[in-house]
């Protein structure tokens, strides 16, 4: 890393002198995983301010949110961290079933941790893969992306779409899952950990990979924390709090897996961070199949979840509760709760407030990444301007949930 | 707890530094993978669209169709749930009274805006008689302008089947009486 | 644990503390304004909380509900402790419609006050640099107030020429920015 | 007065209250679907069980009056089952609807089902068919198998209106409410029967399919259709009326209202004057210039024209859209040349009756501080039919307070309404060379109307505000699009002197506007410093109280 110090050498600065530069980097730059704006005040190569300017994305998610009904803002949810939506999902349908007291299948809650599990996977090989293309190894970058395929296809399996999954409910989920998927899974991931496996060999041990990475984009464990950083930014500091640790939702206390974290708080501890989660979800999915329960995939609460179809075609009862339930919506009963939930890049929040009818009153999201980008300039500062691309990276900045 | 450096390695090894080994078993994987996808074509992800395409899954959400009772009309009664229930509010419907007095209601015009749907499902979800699904498989093909996108009630009942389900409106012992 | 912390801030500021509750699972605080820097740097230093992370600040807007109208709600946490706490200060509209700022306490609550004037109009006294986050300059109204409509319009925002760009984290010089790169403004040679 | 508890709070009532009313008022909701507080007491849908200390069986709240020390109990296990239990009987029958059922969203069986019942149904058996789909007259559609047999609308028939038309027929689960045979409803209060109905069995032809209850948005407001005034709340949604309900107010119609008066909304979304119109001395058909109409509309109004056109020759003046600013330019050059040449004598007033008091006392203030007129008349619809029940002969919502605005704008000025038939006299007579008429029409005969528009076209401005079109529209100089009682806020004075706040409901229809702020647009055009809005009555509820203004 170039240091202040050796970027310039002062004798060189008497008969040449430096000229300061402001360089607007984005809206739309390349690297720039969504639409911000950095501007860089450079001293030559080095940068010396950085500022960040975001908004770009912004969508209105928590307005949306207070005219939709509870189970329309499912379908916005998937929108946040548009590479993980499942994880997103699940942090929202946990808000209210815990605002509303439903108590959810246990077939659900596997079928939750599942879907969110491969979801992480998948946010997690897109940020090692776009990172590895970023300094310029493409065919990693394929590869990645490969390894991603075989597990956006069992999401699309499960929930009929890719990325736009609106698969979970409040109370469950929308369907079980279909026949010899759990197998497709297990198949899917062996696939995919070959892929990672050559990943690996490809870029982790290659010198201008590490060059780039290895003390790069050092944040303290302080200063981390002073930031409110979580998730695979905080571990790299070597912080082991993960929520589904510390405080075991769905039915993560059931499984048994690690916490990587890193020493140094650079992007190659993030790097490697990252990789070894993809190992450690694969671990918790082959747990959860092994485990998994029978049972209804939503809960049986009327006031919650649609009745079967049969019935709403046949008898009164079940097709005036699907008409209440249409209409009104879920009616939730008035309160205040935050939930939170590990979401592929740290804490993922909901503060949701209810008036007792069938729509939010106000949907809060807290986005991990909305606290760790602030911190931004504060990485780059200091180091090239090539710098900032793997650093960047190594938040894994989602403009979905950086912007709401 | 995992310490990642542990596991992975911290410093790069001499031999590593040298760019030379490294570099050559990446070389390794990408010319095996040259071979083997020139040659054999067995381990190719890819497809050669569009000649060859790729099925969606069963529950792929696509375009919606309207279904139909057995004579051929359609199944809707314009009940709203799905108008209701859209997240995008793409969804257009003139309800009218129908001849039949056992159907007494329908949808004089139904209208869905695909470049406005979300394809979430929830109108399906939503639909208390079996009218509406997203089950043909197919996206929404490209249009030259946005109106070819507002789909009409005759386009989403040429998309159509006859429903299995037995209706409400309508029951096996709903006789005369 | 996080019953403690309660019982504890009600002891230790008495009236400071409005009310308490629990719900669901949440424990709550209800703070008078004055007391709400102090009690977090209390939270944040103490060793028995340890309230290193600044996790989140919102509010929610009661328009016609209830006065003061607005509840600025505080998440905080403790990594080390594995607890957490709600904080809540109630501000009315118009001049009273401000909250200290908690930025001196723990930098990562610069964005989410900032996010909170933006998106409420809810001033927060003290911070370093409160501009408007996630609108754009000339927006009129903060959109997530009750008030505001969902389909609300804007006026068009006249382009843009240059403009001098002060940097948050190095305020010193300020710089001409335009299309591009654009050099300094002032006559200096650094 | 008597104590007694009910879920354990303390309740006292007026000795003769039965435990519904008594529940209500500590904030207890006793499911009902025959009891209504208007009609006698059935105690046959057996909803309202509840469990009372020391009496062996549970008792029909709304049967049961209160008494010293009573023990009630309405969420016990036993009452608790009950209550499923006459679910289940009512839904057993119960068609599978909903999806087609105008109720569903206002619907009584549902909203209890998810409260009281939420199980599924145990039946085997078919369900008992009966008619479906019966016009039974009146506006009103019978469908015999949604209905719960509550009675209400038989002992509607029985005891309010006092003409026995409904009846039950048959025996056991054959049984069906029906009117008698050969005899269509009659009268002029059947939809009363629709909002009493708590389930879809009586639905309101005009209302049918027309819109979801659920996205029906509601404003509280005044019935327009006759000096009664009834409360009514305007359901509406984006931006189109679509029925009105009566609101409760038990000084002036109680909870009901007449088929007329829920009728009376139509001319809001239909035939409306969307553009302000200038009407230049020109020869050409009306038809092609009026442009912005909605399509449907302009269509009609295009086919009517031209229909017009075969039969008489084609008007002199040409009409125009044209814009506010242009058409409020055009009324004040005409009216200052009138004021400048006859002076403020030889304009003609007409007030409207269906407008409200404010734009009333607006256009009085205008006219007589600023142009000097002296002759104001009545306006507004001819008289209709009234009765003993609620429907009055005037035919107008404001006819006192037209009067009342012409007494404040007439403090030492003597101003006095004459009627609208002095109007068609004094144009006809030459008197008047210029007219400024609020409203659609005037209440005159056909043959009086026809005169006046052929004496119209001498005039020198015939400046009309108003929200639909009409002949004396056509024969404006200028048009000017006026909003409707839906969509602005104000007051209507009715037959019995009582003020009653208007609510806004939907926003103003193409480009019009309240006349208040017509005329004062106008008065700004013209010079004048004028501001009619000084008490400000529209903006807080506080003035709503009678006798405020």
């Amino acid at each position: 890393m170039a240091t202040p110090e050796t970027a310039r050498d002062p004798l060189d600065v008497d008969d040449l002198p430096m000229e300061p530069m402001v360089l607007k980097m984005g809206p739309s730059h390349p690297t720039m995983h969504g639409v911000i704006e950095l501007t860089l005040r450079l001293d030559g190569e080095t940068v010396r301010a950085a500022d960040v300017e975001i908004g770009y994305l912004h969508r209105g998610f928590e307005k949306m949110g207070e005219v939709s009904t509870w189970n329309q803002v499912f379908a916005y949810a998937d929108r946040l961290n548009y590479n993980s939506p499942m994880l997103n999902e699940l942090g929202y349908a946990m808000a209210v079933e815990k605002l509303m007291g439903v108590d959810v299948p246990e077939r659900a809650q596997f079928l939750r941790v599942i879907a969110s599990e491969i979801s992480r996977i998948c946010d997690h090989l897109t940020c090692v893969g776009a990172g590895a293309m970023e300094l310029g190894a493409f065919t990693a970058f394929l590869y990645a992306v490969k390894a991603r395929e075989f597990l956006y296809e069992l999401l699309e399996k499960i929930s009929g779409h890719r990325l736009t999954v609106n698969y979970m409910r409040v109370g469950g989920v929308w369907l079980d899952m279909p026949d010899g998927w759990d197998g497709a899974v297990r198949q899917a991931l062996t696939d995919a950990a070959g892929v990672m496996r050559e990943f690996h060999k490809l870029v982790t041990r290659h010198r201008i990979f590490f060059d780039r990475m290895e003390g790069v984009g050092i944040i303290s464990q302080e200063d981390a924390l002073a930031w409110g950083f979580t998730g695979p930014c905080l571990r790299s500091t070597g912080i082991d709090y993960d929520i589904r640790k510390a405080h075991p939702y769905s039915c993560y206390d059931r499984f048994d897996f690690d916490i990587p974290v890193g020493d140094k708080g650079d992007n190659y501890d993030r790097y490697l961070i990252r990789l070894e989660e993809i190992e450690q979800s694969r671990r918790i999915i082959e747990q959860a199949f092994d485990r998994m329960p029978g049972g209804p995939v939503v809960s049986s609460d009327p006031r919650v979840a649609l009745p079967e179809k049969g019935p709403v075609y046949n008898t009164i009862e079940s097709m005036m509760n699907h008409f209440k339930l249409v209409y009104d919506g879920i009616r939730v009963p008035p309160g205040a709760v935050y939930s939170f939930s590990e979401a592929a890049n740290g804490e993922l929040g909901f503060y949701i407030v209810a008036d007792g009818t069938g729509k939010p009153y106000r949907v809060r999201v807290r986005g991990p990444v909305f606290a760790i980008m602030q911190a931004l300039p504060q990485m780059l500062i200091g180091g090239m301007i090539a710098d900032i691309v793997p650093t960047f990276d190594g938040i894994n900045m989602i403009a979905g949930e950086l912007d709401r | 707890m995992i310490r990642v450096r542990e596991k992975y390695g911290d410093r790069m090894t001499a031999l590593e530094s040298s760019y030379l080994t490294e570099t050559l078993k990446g070389l390794s994987i990408t010319l095996r993978h040259f071979l083997e996808n020139t040659l054999t074509r067995k381990n190719t992800v890819t497809l050669n669209y569009p000649e060859e395409k790729k099925p969606y899954p069963e529950r792929f959400r696509g375009l919606h169709r309207l279904m139909k009772r057995d004579d051929g009309q359609v199944r809707c009664v314009a009940c709203m749930c799905c108008a209701t229930v859209c997240p995008a509010h793409c969804i257009k419907i003139e309800a009218g009274e129908h001849d039949d007095h056992r159907i007494e209601k329908f949808p004089i015009e139904f209208s869905i805006d695909w470049l406005r749907c979300v394809y979430c499902g929830l109108c399906v979800d939503a639909c208390p008689c079996d009218a509406i699904r997203m089950d043909t498989g197919e996206h929404p093909k490209p249009q030259i302008d946005r109106n070819g996108f507002l789909t009409t009630k005759i386009d989403l009942m040429k998309l159509g089947g006859p429903s299995v389900a037995v209706q409400g409106g309508v029951r096996p012992d709903n006789g005369e009486g | 644990m996080s019953q403690a912390i309660l019982e504890r801030l009600k002891e230790r500021y008495e009236d400071g503390v409005v009310e308490t509750a629990t719900e669901r699972g949440d424990d709550c605080a209800v703070l008078k304004r004055e007391i709400l820097v102090d009690v977090c740097r209390f939270l944040k230093d103490d060793a028995d909380f340890a309230m290193n992370l600044f996790v989140d600040v919102t509010a929610v807007d009661w328009l016609d509900r209830r006065t003061p109208r607005f509840d600025v709600v505080f998440q905080l946490k403790s990594i080390t402790k594995r607890h957490r706490v709600t904080l809540k200060v109630r501000v009315d509209d118009g001049d009273d419609a401000w909250v200290p700022s908690v930025t001196g306490v723990w930098r990562g609550a610069d964005w989410f006050e900032r996010e909170l004037w933006d998106m409420f109009g809810v001033r927060v006294d003290g911070h370093p640099n409160l501009r408007r986050i996630l609108m754009w300059d000339g927006f009129e109204g903060h959109p997530l107030r009750k008030d505001y409509p969902v389909a609300g319009r804007q006026p068009l925002v006249p382009l843009r020429k240059s403009e001098v760009h002060v940097f948050e984290n190095n305020p010193v010089d300020p710089f001409v920015v335009g299309l591009g790169v654009v050099r300094e403004k002032s006559d200096g040679d650094a | 007065m008597a104590k007694l508890t009910i879920n354990g709070k303390d309740v006292e009532a007026a000795a003769g209250t039965n435990l519904v009313e008594a529940a209500k008022q500590v904030g207890v909701e006793i499911p009902v679907f025959c009891y209504h507080p208007k009609l006698s007491i059935a105690a046959q849908c057996r909803m309202c069980l509840v469990e009372v200390e020391k009496m062996p069986k549970l008792v029909p709240a709304c049967q049961t009056p209160v008494a010293e020390g009573m023990v009630v109990k309405t969420d016990s296990e036993r009452v608790k089952t009950a209550q499923a239990g006459v679910m289940e009987f009512l839904l057993l029958n119960h068609p599978v609807d909903c999806p087609i059922c105008d109720q569903a969203g206002e619907c009584a069986l549902q909203d209890y089902y998810m409260v009281y019942d939420l199980t599924g149904s145990r039946s085997t058996v078919g369900k008992v068919h009966k008619p479906k789909v019966q016009d039974i007259g009146g506006g009103v559609v019978l469908d015999s198998e949604r209905c719960v047999m509550c009675s209400r609308c038989v002992r509607y028939f029985d005891e309010i209106t006092g003409d026995a038309q409904m009846g039950f027929f048959n025996r056991g689960d054959r049984v069906e409410v029906s009117i008698f045979p050969d005899s269509p409803l009659h009268g002029e209060y059947c939809g009363n029967v629709v909002d009493l109905c708590p389930v879809g069995a009586l639905t309101w032809k005009d209302f049918r399919f027309k819109c979801r209850v659920w996205f029906l948005e509601k404003a509280a407001s005044v019935c327009p259709g006759c000096a009664r005034g009834c409360n009514v709340t305007v359901e509406h949604n984006e931006g189109k009326v679509f029925r009105l309900k009566p609101r409760d107010n038990e000084a002036v119609n109680q909870c009901w209202m007449c088929d007329e008066g829920r009728a009376s909304y139509k001319f809001v979304n239909e035939g409306r004057l969307l553009d302000p119109v200038v009407r230049e001395e020109k020869k050409g058909v009306t038809t092609e210039t009026l442009s912005s109409q909605r399509s449907e509309e302009r269509k009609a109004y295009v086919k009517k024209e031209e229909a017009k056109a075969g039969s008489r020759e084609p008007h002199t003046r040409k009409a125009v859209v044209v814009t506010w600013e242009r058409a409020l330019a055009v009324a004040a050059e005409q009216l200052v040349k009138v004021v400048a040449t006859k002076g403020g004598a030889a304009i003609g007033v007409v007030l409207s009756p269906q407008a409200t008091l404010e734009d009333n006392r607006a256009v009085v203030r205008f006219a007589a501080d600023h142009l000097g007129v002296t002759a104001f008349y009545m306006g507004g619809r001819l008289d209709g039919e009234g009765d003993a029940f609620l429907r009055l002969a005037d035919k107008n919502p404001n006819r006192a307070g037209v009067l009342a605005a012409l007494e404040m704008g007439a403090v030492a000025r003597g101003l006095a309404a004459r009627t609208a038939d002095d109007v068609v006299a004094d144009v006809e007579s030459g008197k008047l060379s210029a007219l400024i008429v609020m409203g659609n029409n005037l209440p005159v005969s056909p043959d009086a109307r026809a005169r006046l528009v052929s004496a119209a076209a001498r005039l020198d401005a015939v400046i009309v505000m108003a929200s639909n079109r009409s002949e004396l529209v056509d024969a404006a100089t200028v048009a000017l699009p006026s909003a409707t009682f839906a969509e602005k806020e104000g007051t209507f004075v009715n037959a019995m002197g009582m003020h009653q706040k208007l609510r806004r409901g939907i926003a103003l229809v193409g480009r019009a506007l309240p006349e208040t702020q017509i005329v004062q647009k106008l008065a700004a055009k013209m010079g004048f410093d004028f501001r009619p809005a000084r008490e400000a009555s529209a903006a807080s509820p506080a003035t709503a109280a009678p006798g405020a203004h």
